[in-house]
């Protein structure tokens, strides 16, 4: 029997010492009515020989295209160090740290974690990790309506460059407690908040503005300005950050006059493989008075009992196995080994290797936007400073030209045309340091190829 | 052997640094007012120095691959190294979550099937696997919950009724999704105390949400009257999955009356914990919840697979992740699911059971009170050292620690609340008798300690990387990074 | 500088320590005249990322092609957990168990490892690993000099049905040392020794009679009665096996009326996988008389200052490290992690499962043998009961079929055309478990268009 | 935390098996006369068990991931986890090796670049990486030596000089080759007795095997002139590339004069040393050596690359393995040679010299006494205990052991012979000051200890998983496989 160790005699032996006749009998208390009579819909078992077989030839069915896209989830990489660790028996395979004494490991490593995030993103605590990006801006908006007690509001004001499912998720998630957004609209031609429709909220009552930087477009925001503003209209400020672009670009603990409240992203820059999506980590830092606020675990440092270092779960008191409906939200599992790649793999790169890594890739997506609008008809879409992502326009319709870069292997970008249609045929790509210059010509070529319409 | 190991930042030296890991050359220029003016302060060390301090880390943890880890409601049974490896081919690693449909039929294909199996092994008739944990699972069955009642105009039922044994999700979930919580007590056997529950139901009941069985370790024998007595009361009935491996193929949360119910993949299907996670809390529902699944899902049309998404599921309760949930726990769960088959499906409830009734009986002939003693275990089962507490004055909790010592890892303590003193001991399916037997031995031994030397067992752990630790003074005396206080 | 830790600061300190000028002066010692200038011919550094592309696509160059070639090599699955324990740093960056107290689990393990593989061939004893499986029988012919002190010969009988490249690396290893091959042709048609040419040999001093067990051409030798023959004559009798195929044939301990004196093999089928070649491992097992005269490492369980059981290197004294130009061989480091994974994946498979595997291995290439010589012109050449390869012959050279295979992606077997002239258009097959219907099936419609000269 | 792990055969019971991991059904129809009457005693456990087992066991080791481990003579540098990544890639995994040059393009490429590479870093004119460790590359080279000699009809040349100095593994390959061995001493100031050599010289020398720097840890200064010596009466000299480490990049034994040099991959170009091997000793040689290569070597003909064999190189001495030695760790050499690159070659020298006579000078500051006291250190260097052993009873293994406790592997001893007492230190250049500083504490504070409490020191250790092992009853009553005595 795959994955039991009882023979025969134990069973009979374990059976004889509780007193069942069998089995069978352990489920008499199951009203017989409900029990299973089969489950037909599930295959057979397989051998693990003939489930390897299996998933690769599932694999292969997706190959490897050469990727051009972002939108949130980005291709770097990851020291093979790092997964190397990760997939050790006692990271992977253990459970949350109830027992901190037997869980030191995982526990100094969120502490590390804590630090080195909290740094990047300069602000004085982190949590343990969240979900995702996308859930960790919902929960940020819980936060700051807890954490904003003057503001009676929950209203949210978002600039429509925030990564559209970023607004979704928040959306769906905080449904439920009455709170609102406000969404402003973007500059044409330079695809950062347009700043008039802030100023046109002054006076009202506002719980917090979120900023996200760079935003969906791969544009800069001038967030002193608006963090300045916000603070001045007494509403918090979240920011969205990708973690890995803090390494050239001033932490939003330093925006504006005194930096932001919370912090939120998607940590999966930081040694998480794209992966179809997921697993990856939501992060979350915030300034020390509003830590009672945060949700999530937390790790802190104390001493035993003979004075000697460790670390434990901490602030257990905003949490739901204690707090239970009153908790500051509903997370238990959270995304801790994800923690562990991005913990290793920012120690691998130090604050030197991110920098680097995002220099690298911002150079090579503005060599990129170069070679692609070279070909007739492609344009940059906005003015600016951008990371390492870009708005360009096409001459026809996105999607056609997404699918047939796809049969020529090349995953090309993001089709904006439902998300922002007044973009027209708009396509956002992407290319970090993984993306060599024979890439970028690959897909220089392969799109005037489409473009012209040849085989 | 190594028992302690400092904090990275201690190996960290200005100017030191893994070149090999980054390009080289490369500096952008940054306008001024976009530029960080000083690094973060991340540790600057070699790749030897990582590897050897987060190995050395590694090994200060205990976990299913180095020990029994009977912790109750957590279902710590083997992770099959299969699922990793297979879900970890360079193709599922390097795929872009939004890549066209035409180069993601293969990672389409297995979420569709795992859809498919999920929704046989519950008796539901929908799956979304998008969320991301337990957690995240019941949000998003209260989401719909809400929405159904919103949908038939029935504003009103704001209510969710959770009983006292329940995990801190349900009710916190409930707040969440901006519903009240009614509590219910349980009976001294266990079940629910069903006049209680016929008190709570009203008009502005929306739901109840239940484990079955529940974190007391026992069945729910009345569920159908349950069931008929909440959706007669115009409720929907909540299944919390967390205990799914006590009646995977022996009995489905969809034939019991259950509306909807969350999984934890990270549990009954095996995907590990990563001492915290990822999980992922896939919801199945009935007929009336089909139309607010969280999006996405995947469809299939002949033998092409795709997304469904608000299109498809106008009234969806949205998304709740970015992208896809935590695919990759999807994959290690499908590739679960396909070693055991159909026949290994029924096996998990039946050896999780053998196990936690073998140990509830041999504990019980040693003398440790079973907080149910007159009811069958399900997949685990509580003992209360109500009594050692008294006598000894030896708690739980202290069990738990010397258990540490002793090899084990402790079971799950103080929950349910309701229970005191308890140890909650889920033993798992994978486990072996001897294993079981060894566990019993030390509890025993323990007692005889307890019973001989208090003092001792109450300054457990001795043989840990570090004794028990003080929580009050890192609740108290925060310090939550390096560097927030003075000390080393 | 990649992996090195030294920080500008640091190397003053420490040059300061030692009072050297420079790290360059740490060098005085090596006469000027000599010190090299430059490595030209060594490229660039290339980070991580970019080694790892580049062997990426050296590995695609490559590809996955469907293999039936066995020859000495066999692909067979793996447990997914073999590997990602062999590879933890404890295991993977080790050195020989040379402190035992800090070695305790490779200790252990090989503990463990010897037992197994003195049940699996039926003797009393084994050592540690030898390299490989040829070089292991080179030691083994060595090993039978040093052993039968009355034979004065150094005279070794070996079948031409024993894999010419063990018998090649035989003989190179052992060229300085006198010894002598003595090879005897294989019956036609049956493909195994030819037992009267043994009988001629009678009355002559022979040191030892190597008997191949399933042959090189996957036919099972009459093993009893060649190893009574050895034994009734003087000689001791070694045998070369295929580990996995003693879970269904009679272990080399039991050949004949007493067993043989050493058992030498490939530990390869054992969880190692194919990779190019090796890293296989070569084990020896022997009866306890002869311990003494076995080289390589051994283990022993022995106590320790509290009286608790350790494990131990023992037997030192033969070794080259203590008994140096006297030593029963000059090897030292020796393939302890693929023993390692030799031992995680008998202890995963047990009997009963390596039974199975090589069982279906078995049924697999008789149905390739089968599927094969139903396209006209292709036969077996050999009678008799047959293991898990086979010799066909094709009716045109072979070496252009393979040619034309391989570019269908399928490794086609082995051309025995040089090895076995007499043989004429002679190929090696082999199926294990891991070749499905359908890849018989795939191989079979390949090698008839093939022979068809079909594109 | 766990420290002590039964034996596998423990957790075995009858008819228990990890059953996904074969093929279920199958049997085999073999005649009685081949068949196998009772399976072997291979251990009977779930997969969970196997994992647990090994998991746990492979905690009780010391190894450069988890500890600093500067055994002298064996290069514990960092083991970068790309080179294991990059050459375990499915491709080169699942390649068969006797498949056919077409389908092998890749692979071969990299063995043909890595001969390149080993030839230039050693000044030699041509390599063959077939041998499979370090002893291996020595066979090959005096059987080279001995062919080169035969081939010139020069048949009397049997005689090999070694320096006492010399690993074990030299005289022994001598032996091997048919030679006998001539060992000449070393001076006291660690070179080579000029003297001796010059009478050692003779008609009979085939050649000579020499260390450089020396298993004394010191360059050999008047190597142009030992070399002249040699060549000069007809013998040809060969190089034991075991500490090529201490040179790479600086000096090339090509241009020292030496013949045939064999490098210890999993030395100086970072292979694993697994617990024991696999290794590799590839083998390079100068223009006379080049017609014996062992074969199979790999060839460039245009773009195309293609295997060597006894066609290309008649005068070949033939094959070491079955197929191509240890295949894997020549990539994973491959692998660290394209990450170093050509500077970095230069600093491994640079770097592990720093550490070495770093690490010297603090010792001799502290105290202890150098082998070779006006010696520079090359990448390692001796201290020798003699003094301690004498005046406090604590020997070289005395600290070696206690060493252990603090948290290090113990560094090499009582090797080379001829230094008594004597600890060969081999920090390598991956290793941080700090780790250095550590170290000399540590033996700092067992020199205090052996002062004030002989017997401590001579108990140690005491934190392992055992204490000191009971070695000659280990080799008096031998107990090699589980069963083998009525031990438990
Ligand atoms: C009974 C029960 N419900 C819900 C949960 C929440 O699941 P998760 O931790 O995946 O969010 C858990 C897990 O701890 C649980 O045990
Ligand atoms: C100086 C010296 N020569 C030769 C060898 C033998 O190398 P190997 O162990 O790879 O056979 C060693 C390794 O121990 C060594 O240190």
């Amino acid at each position: 029997m795959p994955f039991i160790p009882h023979t025969e005699t134990e069973i009979g032996e374990m059976l004889a010492a509780i007193g069942a006749p069998s089995i069978d009998a352990l489920f008499d208390e199951i009203p017989a009515a409900l029990r299973i009579k089969s489950l037909a819909a599930i295959p057979d078992a397989l051998s693990e020989m003939e489930v390897g077989r299996l998933m690769q030839a599932r694999a292969n069915q997706d190959g490897r295209p050469l990727n051009f896209l972002g939108a949130g989830a980005y291709e770097h990489h990851i020291p093979a160090a790092v997964w190397a660790i990760v997939t050790r028996g006692e990271f992977y395979s253990a459970y949350t740290p109830y027992q901190a004494e037997a869980s030191q490991g995982t526990l100094q490593l969120l502490y590390e974690y804590q630090t080195m995030m909290s740094s990047l993103t300069g602000m004085e605590v982190s949590n343990a990790s969240l979900y995702d990006g996308a859930s960790a801006l919902a929960e940020a908006c819980l936060m700051a309506v807890r954490a904003h007690r003057k503001s009676k509001s929950a209203r949210i004001v978002v600039p429509s460059t925030l990564n559209p499912t970023y607004l979704s998720v928040s959306r769906a998630v905080v449904e439920g407690q009455n709170l609102s957004f406000t969404v402003l609209p973007y500059e044409a031609g330079k695809g950062t908040l347009q700043f008039s429709k802030l100023e046109a909220l002054k006076g009202e009552d506002l719980t917090a503005v979120v900023i996200q930087q760079p935003n969906f477009f791969g544009q800069m925001e001038d967030v002193d300005a608006i963090t300045d503003w916000a603070h001045a209209n007494n509403a918090l400020v979240i920011a969205v950050v990708n973690p890995l672009s803090l390494a050239l670009f001033k932490p939003p603990g330093e925006w504006g006059s005194k930096g932001v409240d919370i912090v939120v992203g998607d940590g999966q820059p930081l040694g998480v493989p794209l992966s179809s999506g997921g697993p990856y980590f939501g992060f979350m830092t915030t300034r020390m008075e509003h830590v009672r606020q945060m949700p999530g675990r937390i790790i802190g440092r104390t001493v035993d009992l003979d004075g000697k270092q460790g670390f434990t779960l901490t602030l257990q008191a905003r949490e739901q196995h204690i707090r239970r409906s009153k908790a500051t939200s509903n997370i238990c599992t959270n995304q801790g080994l994800l923690v562990t790649a991005a913990t290793i793999h920012m120690s691998l790169l130090g604050a030197a290797g991110l920098e680097s890594v995002a220099a690298t890739s911002q150079r090579q997506a503005a060599k990129l936007v170069e070679k692609l609008t070279r070909i007739p008809g492609v344009k940059v879409v906005f003015d600016g400073y951008r990371f390492h992502e870009a708005v360009l326009q096409l001459p026809v319709k996105v999607s056609d030209v997404l699918d047939a870069l796809a049969k020529r292997n090349i995953v090309g970008g993001l089709d904006l045309s439902k998300l922002y249609p007044e973009l027209g045929n708009a396509l956002l790509v992407c290319a970090t340091e993984m993306r060599t210059d024979a890439d970028l010509d690959a897909y220089a070529s392969a799109l005037a190829a489409v473009l012209e319409r040849k085989p | 052997m190594s028992i302690t190991e400092p904090l990275i930042f201690k190996h960290s030296r200005s100017g030191r640094s893994a070149v090999g890991q980054y390009p080289q050359g490369a500096s952008a220029e940054v306008p001024e007012k976009f530029r960080r003016r000083k690094r973060a302060a991340l540790p600057e060390v070699s790749e030897l120095q990582a590897v050897r301090h987060f190995t050395r880390l590694s090994q200060l943890n205990f976990s299913i691959d180095t020990h029994f880890y009977p912790l109750g409601s957590c279902t710590m049974k083997y992770n099959p190294r299969a699922c990793n490896a297979f879900a970890m081919l360079p193709e599922f690693l390097g795929r872009h979550p939004l890549a066209p449909n035409s180069v993601s039929q293969g990672f389409l294909s297995c979420l569709y099937e795992l859809q498919e199996m999920l929704k046989e092994v519950t008796g539901m008739k929908g799956v979304s696997l998008t969320p991301m944990a337990g957690a995240q699972g019941e949000f998003a069955g209260v989401a719909m919950i809400r929405a159904y009642h919103r949908a038939r105009n029935d504003l009103e039922r704001t209510e969710i009724i959770v009983p006292d044994a329940a995990h801190g999700t349900n009710p916190a979930t409930a707040t969440m999704c901006g519903c009240t919580v009614v509590e219910i007590p349980s009976l001294s056997n266990g079940d629910i105390d069903i006049d209680a529950l016929k008190a709570a139901l009203g008009p502005k009941t929306a739901g109840i949400m239940l484990t079955n069985p529940s974190t007391l370790g026992v069945f729910e024998r009345r569920i159908q009257e349950v069931a008929k007595l909440v959706h007669d009361a115009g409720g929907l009935l909540y299944y919390d999955g967390a205990n799914l491996n006590a009646i995977l193929g022996k009995v489905r949360p969809g034939d019991m009356g259950f509306d909807v119910i969350h999984m934890n993949l990270h549990k009954t299907f095996s995907t590990p914990h990563g001492g915290g996670g990822p999980g992922s809390g896939a919801v199945g529902v009935g007929q009336r919840l089909l139309p607010f699944l969280p999006i996405p899902t995947v469809g299939k049309e002949g033998d092409n697979y795709r997304w469904l998404d608000e299109k498809d599921v106008p009234q969806t309760i949205g998304r709740l992740s970015a992208f896809m949930g935590n695919a990759g726990v999807l994959l290690r769960a499908y590739v679960y699911m396909r070693m055991l088959g159909r026949e290994g499906m029924h096996r998990v409830a039946e050896f999780s059971a053998l196990n936690a009734n073998y140990l509830l009986a041999r504990l019980k002939k040693a003398g440790f009170d079973a907080a149910y003693p007159e009811r069958r275990a399900s997949h685990e089962f509580i003992i209360t050292m109500k009594r050692q507490a008294k006598e000894l004055g030896v708690n739980a909790m202290d069990f738990a620690k010397r258990l540490l010592d002793y090899g084990f890892h402790a079971p799950t303590t103080y929950f349910p609340l309701l229970v005191p003193e308890c140890l909650l001991i889920e033993p798992t399916e994978t486990e072996a008798k001897e294993e079981l037997d060894a566990f019993v031995d030390a509890l025993i031994a323990i007692q005889a300690e307890a019973e001989q030397d208090a003092a001792k067992v109450k300054g457990a752990p001795y043989t840990l990387p570090v004794r028990r630790l003080d929580d009050v003074r890192a609740a108290k005396q925060l310090d939550l990074t390096y560097g927030m206080r003075n000390t080393e």
